[in-house]
């Protein structure tokens, strides 16, 4: 028979220009080919994600996935009550011989566009612009740093966030006047990771005729020709693999953290911004991204502990 | 980076670019309020504004359309607002907040509905509202500071901005110099009075809210047509309370809100500005304490300014005929 | 000839109460009509009617002989009527000239008519010796200069009926003189006046014509030359008032505060108070006569602990007053409430009542915390007890404890706020303007209440800017004028004339 | 007013229920366009908010948070200040409160423990509204203006120390680490099985005793008395020896302390940890629960109820309903302050005239 399959979006919601919005894709993509339907719901709150996932569990749903690592808790706390029923965690990880948490190395993604964004410079100095000050966007600013600084290391990075409430990740217009700002003090290349905010920047970035970066989708065909490359984080693929292999009954629990290796993260190149990358940033890319999955180059993930070298 | 590497020009120029959503919504509350109705519901107003005209100026593809519609809603969610706190006597503050929360919804579930994008409107593209660059302004470009001045101060900016600035002026005359702002602030003084000079209270307070409607369409419209080129859920992200701050800030007068407003507009300019950087004595502030500084700042100056509260008296009071 | 105006038949309620009952009678053209009764008669709705206020729900008005609807004040302004109302109709924070320009500016631009009016203002006030400056703020205005600005108002729009609501009762002798004056004037060009007021005296002083209303029915309208103050009395409350009350004579005991060179400064540095110094012992009633706004509130304020003095001695029962060492009087009323000093404050519903309390909550407004028991929750039986004979003893009127206060009228308001306070059994009573805006048969009975207080003892201040009421309470009398003390006599020296020469600024001599 | 002349039953029962009729039928309508069927929606609301009796407890723990956001905006009100900042207030409470629980639930037992975060939580809910309440009591600051701003600094701050401290080594998710099971409210589904696997714990009866006080103290205590005079005339209040400046300042505090208790129910009756934002809106529906239940105790308990029924009404709903994104509940949260809480009075005059028909 079909696996019952569920998927718990997080608060920023399916549409969040987000890893919700990138899970829900995976999953429809899922269902399209395979027919397999699958149940939806957005838990607002931490509280209603443990809500969620026990009346989802109670269904009988062969496998959930919960997106975001704000229903770490609460996978953790439901998956031992309904040892039968399966989890996927995306961004966080939960104990338990039914869980699997599934995380990604977006320190290793975000360097890879570093690189392009320093190579691609003019002035050498760059922009990031976060939604929120979490570790999970420090990550990504810090990766994103440590690329540039491989290739220049007098390459400066102008980092900001949009701010510090839930309404940060849907402020365009602050994300926009962030980048103007940036831009106005010399920055042409600037790094978007901030949900609906981060829109804000690419169109910036294209009324101003300076480059973005897109980030988890590729979102480079947003405005071609501003947009340098995308930051992909391939949440589709984790939650689109995990329904696969539900479906195949080659499901494992565990613990897994994709990087460039595991096709977790990546940069963008199609042909939006075939122009955009001239053959050196791309062979220097490409190179850096050899090194990082060879293992020469180790790029710090600020998350485990250690300070931003850069 | 240091200290001096502030830019103090990008810094006002960005000021005069946030300041009109602002500024827009603090004059439509002082419309409001100067009548004696509590207009807590800028926010919703803003929120719905900014979606029709989003939506509208994307699906005629003509901006000015948009900015129509947007005025067309945000009066409607005002007439609403007048009629529940003048003929049905019913708590300003509950209206407003009311329509701030429903608007907040119905946008994102409006906006889902037709576009199905997760309550976002598709781009713009180039139906927006584009700078006017003054003329001759690449001849002064490149001239030291004057150029800066003439094509990116003053020039540059969409008409919106341009509106709002020279709204202030004539706000002010209006209040203060014409019959209708007498009225109006008879109104919102001592609604009794006005009554037996021979003023229909009523009607001047359903004015002063359709003007407020009008004027807070603008800042919808501003987010959404020229900061943003799309509409996104909750894009007002708290403009509204902002500006109704600003205007309390400066005791109901048009040009101390404006100056609430600007200053609000300066320091978040500032904040973006200093993020990061290293800072005299305090070295470099996280960025969550550097976003404090705007509202810290205000505090301080709301404190030390001694603000005696000046609204208007029967400000928040139906109007009702005995004493 | 042709009446002005003719009430016929007209009728108003609110819902169970029936303020105005097939009310009919005529005001002839150019002449001056009086309206008197107690406080709810009905008098202030009638007018209200007529200026468009509120719907007759019967009856007709005529206005020179032709039946009116007349739907709002707009309507009534356009008909030439003018309405002085009781509380007066004027935007605190605007000046003079933007308070007459409301409503008949002439034009959507100010400016431009700004200039021309506040020419014609200035030109009115020379016409009628009026001394308004128009271009001041109503707020730093005297009462009696607001009270010229609502005249001036009327002038400026040239009503040709002019209604007076109790338009005296915030004025001094002179000024009410001067108001009569312009009133003369306005007879002369042949005016209509309407005036109402609860001062029989004005009444015979200058009306031709009076109607009396008791209950919302007219009891009689006569012609004033054939009737005294006794007969309006009579008609007004159903019996004679007694004009001189009873007292015991004149025995003053032990010095009860004693005052000696208090000053106040205001922000500026202005003295507000200079150099007061006086008296007052147990068992006497001491008077401050005066034009109102030259001091009197701010020393009530101080002796009552709501205001702090720049400098000064004050005793208390020889004790000084606690201000030593205060940054502001947030709080000391309650102290010096706990010294034994009540306090009748003059403005009763800004500062003597909660409008939106029970009339039982005001009784122990203010006293609250005598009231609680040990876990510092209310009894409030044992205060409905409290309240219902002080309402009994004081006749408070309608005699249910749970009426909203705001709901009744000023005069019984007073009643409740004296009542309390006279409770509290205070060794020094503070009494400002008492019997402003209340009725005969009320003052009546305050102002037994106030001297049944001196014989029992009590130490007694009393306000007041009517000569009236200072003669008939006081044992002694101290002149205020510009925040000094121009003059002190004792009852039996009272003079009119050389009180208001003293009022005038008119020194010891 | 016009509506004095209505008997009691009318005011209070019809009114309301005609009330909350117009803002279901209005939202029956959105849920029409959205190609829904209503009654199934409302039947699935009712159904999961208050019938079934997990969902009930859910409603009802939802509703404990609600309660104290309410009573602290009512309890300012009722001295005349409009407190907008419970949000920010609630926010620092739980910051007390995990504090608190950081430090000591190593070692202290339960029957300590509780206190303690209850403690925390108020103080620093108190801390957080000391100082907008002291600037306008001594500088006449707005209240509203600096209880907006305090909003913001609190989440600013917020987010500052928690994801500089209080995120465990290793962890993504911006939040303290989980308390010691010591530390977590007694949940009543321990009494009461048929409540199901839900978060309604005791912090419920503490809001229950939250009101009771509340209403006692507020209409039959001195202090109450005073207040309310405090809110009603500032004259007054000082012609009669109330020190207003103290007056503003303690109810500040106690608006805040309130608002900070809120964080017990959703921190330790909940989730065990501090995350950021994980106030979520409590505070601001506190103003429109405070509106709505004219600051009335009783009022305050059923807006509390109301709005915890549709936090999670709302939520199956949009589970069930695929076309109804969970947003339209915050639709239907405004149609009902609207239709309840500001145009409370517009069947008044038809009910009147249909009483007088029958007359
Ligand atoms: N707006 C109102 N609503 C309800 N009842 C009212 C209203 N205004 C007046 N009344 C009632 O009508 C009666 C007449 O009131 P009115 O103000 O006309 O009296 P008045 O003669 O002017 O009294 P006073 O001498 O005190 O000014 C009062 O007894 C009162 O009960
Ligand atoms: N809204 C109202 N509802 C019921 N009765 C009212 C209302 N307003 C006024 N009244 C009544 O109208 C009468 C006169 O009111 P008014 O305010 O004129 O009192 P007053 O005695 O003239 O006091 P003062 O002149 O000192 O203000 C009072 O008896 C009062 O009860
Ligand atoms: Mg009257
Ligand atoms: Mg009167």
């Amino acid at each position: 028979a079909d696996p019952k399959l569920g998927i718990v979006y997080d608060a920023g919601g399916k549409f969040d220009k987000s890893f919700n919005q990138s899970a829900f894709e995976g999953a429809t993509r899922f269902k399209k080919e395979t027919n397999i339907n699958f149940i939806e719901v957005q838990a607002s709150s931490d509280t209603q994600a443990e809500q969620v996932l026990r009346g989802l569990a109670r269904k009988n749903l062969d496998l959930i996935a919960s997106i975001g690592f704000a229903q770490q808790a609460a996978v953790q706390k439901v998956a031992k009550e309904f040892p039968k029923v399966r989890f996927v965690l995306i961004d966080g990880v939960a104990q338990g011989a039914n869980v699997n948490s599934i995380t990604f190395k977006e320190e290793e993604g975000s360097y890879l566009v570093g690189v392009a964004a320093a190579m691609a410079s003019k002035s050498k100095k760059l922009g990031f612009i976060g939604g929120v000050d979490i570790p999970l966007i420090r990550t990504f600013a810090c990766g994103y740093a440590q690329g540039a600084k491989a290739v220049n290391p007098k390459v400066e990075v102008t980092s900001n966030m949009v701010g510090t409430t839930s309404d940060s990740w849907n402020n365009p217009a602050k994300g926009g006047e962030l980048a103007r700002s940036q831009f106005d003090r010399g920055v042409d290349v600037v790094f978007a990771v901030a949900g609906g905010s981060g829109l804000g920047t690419l169109q910036t970035a294209k009324e101003k005729g300076k480059l973005a970066i897109g980030v988890d989708s590729n979102q480079n065909h947003l405005y071609p020709g501003s947009i340098l490359t995308s930051m992909v984080k391939r949440v589709d693929n984790a939650v689109y693999d995990s329904f696969m292999q539900m479906k195949n009954g080659t499901w494992k629990a565990g613990v897994t953290a994709k990087g460039l290796k595991e096709g977790g993260v990546d940069w963008a190149l199609d042909e939006n911004n075939r122009k955009l990358i001239t053959p050196d940033i791309e062979k220097r890319v490409m190179g850096a991204r050899k090194d990082i999955i060879d293992g020469k180059v180790k790029v710090i993930d600020i998350r485990s502990g250690a300070a931003c070298p850069v | 980076m240091t200290f001096d590497d502030l830019h103090i020009g990008s810094i006002l120029v960005s000021t005069v670019r946030n300041a009109p959503v602002l500024i827009f919504a603090g004059m439509a509350g002082l419309f409001a309020e100067r009548s004696g109705v509590i207009d807590i519901g800028l926010e919703g107003k803003i929120l719905a504004s900014a979606f029709v005209s989003a939506a509208v100026a994307f699906t005629t593809q003509n901006p000015w359309y948009g900015v129509m519609a947007g005025i067309l809603v945000s009066v409607l969610l005002a007439t609403l607002q007048a009629y529940v706190a003048i003929t049905q006597k019913g708590n300003q503050l509950v209206a407003g907040i009311a329509i701030n929360i429903a608007m907040s919804g119905l946008t994102f579930v409006v906006a889902q509905y037709i576009f199905q994008q997760g309550g976002r409107t598709p781009d713009l593209g180039t139906a927006r509202l584009f700078d006017v660059v003054l003329p001759g302004s690449a001849a002064v470009e490149n001239i030291p500071f004057i150029g800066w001045l003439y094509a990116h101060l003053i020039g540059g900016h969409s008409v919106l901005v341009y509106l709002a600035f020279g709204l202030v002026p004539l706000v002010h005359w209006v209040i203060y110099h014409s019959r209708f702002g007498l009225r109006l602030r008879a109104c919102g003084e001592n609604p009794h009075a006005a009554d037996a000079a021979g003023v229909s209270v009523e009607r001047q307070r359903y004015f002063a809210m359709i003007i407020a409607g009008v004027l807070c369409s603008f800042s919808g419209a501003y987010l959404a047509i020229v900061q943003s080129g799309f509409f996104l859920r909750d894009m007002s992200a708290g403009a509204g309370y902002l500006a109704l701050t600003a205007m309390v800030f400066g005791n109901w007068r048009p040009l101390h809100t404006f100056l609430g407003c600007l200053m609000f507009g300066f320091f978040g300019a500032v904040q973006i500005q200093i993020e990061g950087v290293e800072l005299p004595v305090v070295g470099r502030l996280p960025g969550a304490l550097i976003q404090m500084v705007p509202y810290v700042l205000t505090v301080i100056v709301l404190a030390g300014l001694m603000a005696k509260s000046v609204a208007p008296k029967a400000l928040g009071t139906p109007f009702v005929k005995s004493r | 000839m042709q009446p002005a105006v003719e009430f016929r038949g007209i009728s108003k309620h609110f819902g169970a109460v029936k303020a105005n009952t097939d009310v009919s009678f005529t005001i002839a053209k150019g002449s001056i009509h009086g309206l008197v009764g107690e406080n709810g008669a009905g008098k202030s709705t009638l007018m209200s009617i007529l200026y468009g206020y509120y719907r007759a729900d019967g009856g007709d008005i005529l206005l020179d002989g032709q039946a009116r609807r007349i739907h709002n004040s707009q309507e009534a302004i356009a008909l030439g009527i003018g309405m002085v109302h009781q509380h007066f109709m004027l935007v605190e924070n605007m000046t003079v000239l933007d308070n007459v320009m409301l409503g008949s500016e002439g034009g959507f631009k100010l400016n431009k008519n700004r200039a021309r009016v506040e020419r014609e203002l200035r030109d009115i006030c020379v016409r009628y010796r009026l001394d308004v400056d128009p271009l001041a703020t109503i707020h730093d205005l005297s009462v009696g200069a607001q009270q010229r600005v609502e005249i001036l108002k009327q002038i400026y729009r040239s009503a040709n009926i002019l209604i007076l609501d109790e338009p005296t009762a915030v004025l001094t002798a002179q000024e009410t003189e001067s108001l009569f004056e312009i009133l003369r004037l306005f007879k002369e060009q042949g005016k209509t006046i309407i005036l109402i007021t609860h001062k029989l005296q004005e009444i015979l002083d200058i009306t031709d014509t009076v109607t009396v209303m008791r209950a919302g029915r007219v009891i009689g309208a006569v012609p004033t030359a054939g009737t005294t103050k006794e007969d309006l009395a009579n008609m007004m409350v159903g019996r004679p008032i007694e004009n001189n009350l009873p007292r015991a004579p004149y025995n003053p005991g032990a010095p009860v505060l004693q005052v000696d060179g208090l000053q106040l400064l205001d922000d500026q540095g202005v003295k507000l108070l200079a150099d007061i110094g006086f008296t007052l012992r147990a068992g006497e009633i001491v008077a401050v006569a005066g034009v109102s706004g030259n001091g009197q509130s701010e020393l009530m304020e101080i002796l009552s602990g709501m205001r702090l003095p720049s400098s000064g001695k004050l005793a208390f029962l020889g004790k000084p007053l606690p201000f030593e060492g205060r940054s502001d009087a947030d709080g000391l009323p309650r102290t010096f409430r706990e010294l034994g000093i009540g306090h009748v404050p003059e403005d009763r519903l800004r500062d003597g009542v909660i409008k939106a309390f029970s009339v039982m909550h005001n009784t122990i407004f203010g006293y609250q915390d005598k009231l609680k028991n040990r876990w510092g929750l209310l009894n409030f039986k044992a205060i409905a007890a409290r309240c219902a004979e002080l309402m009994k003893n004081f006749d408070v009127r309608p005699n249910n404890h749970d009426l909203r206060i705001g709901l009744l009228s000023g005069g019984n308001q007073q009643k409740v706020v004296i009542a309390r306070e006279v409770l509290a059994q205070p060794k020094l009573m503070l009494v400002g303007q008492p019997t402003r805006g209340v009725d005969i048969g009320t003052i009546e009975s305050i102002h037994t209440q106030l001297l049944k207080l001196r014989d029992e003892g009590v130490a007694i201040l009393l306000v007041s800017v009517e000569l009236e009421e200072v003669r008939a309470l006081a044992d002694r009398i101290l002149v205020m004028c510009g925040g000094r003390i121009t003059g002190e006599l004792k009852i039996e020296e009272f003079d009119t004339t050389r009180i208001g020469l003293l009022m005038g600024g008119m020194h010891k001599s | 007013m016009m509506n004095k002349d209505l008997p009691r039953w009318a005011t209070a029962f019809v009114m309301p229920v005609l009330n909350l009729l117009s803002a279901m039928l209005v939202t029956a309508l959105v849920i029409h366009l959205l190609g829904e069927s209503p009654t199934e929606s409302l039947a699935i609301l009712v159904n999961s908010a208050v019938v079934n009796p997990e969902g009930l407890s859910y409603t009802l723990f939802y509703a404990s948070t609600f309660i104290f956001t309410g009573l602290a905006v009512s309890i300012a009100m009722q001295a005349g200040l409009f407190n907008i900042g419970a949000e920010g207030q609630m926010y620092v409470g739980g910051l007390g409160l995990t504090w608190a629980m950081l430090a000591f639930d190593s070692s202290l037992p339960a029957w300590a423990l509780i206190p303690l975060g209850v403690l925390g939580a108020a103080v620093f809910g108190a801390l957080w509204s000391f100082l907008p309440g002291y600037l306008q009591a001594k500088r006449g600051s707005h209240v509203v203006v600096t209880t907006i701003m305090f909003n913001f600094i609190a989440s600013q701050l917020m987010n500052f120390l928690i994801v500089k401290y209080m995120i465990p080594a290793g962890e993504q998710n911006p939040a303290s680490r989980a308390f010691a099971a010591a530390a977590e409210m007694p949940r009543l589904n321990q009494w009461f099985p048929v409540l199901g696997e839900t978060p309604f714990n005791i912090s419920f009866f503490l809001a229950i005793i939250a009101l009771v006080i509340y209403g006692v103290v507020v209409s039959r205590s001195a202090w109450g008395f005073k207040l309310r005079a405090t809110g009603l005339n500032q004259h007054a209040a000082h012609y009669a020896g109330i020190r207003i400046s103290k007056m503003i300042i303690i109810v500040m505090l106690i608006s805040g302390a309130l608002a900070g208790l809120g964080a017990v129910n959703s921190i330790m009756g909940s989730t065990h940890y501090l995350s950021l934002n994980f106030v979520g809106g409590a505070g601001f529906i506190g103003i429109a629960i405070a509106l709505m239940g004219r600051q009335h105790p009783v009022g305050i308990f059923l807006s509390a109820v109301l709005f915890g029924a549709l936090t999670q009404g709302g939520f199956d709903l949009s589970l069930e309903k695929q076309n109804i994104p969970p947003e339209t509940v915050i639709l239907i949260q405004g149609l009902i302050i609207l239709f309840c809480g500001a145009m409370e009075n517009l069947y008044a005059p038809a009910i009147a005239k249909v009483l007088n028909l029958r007359k």
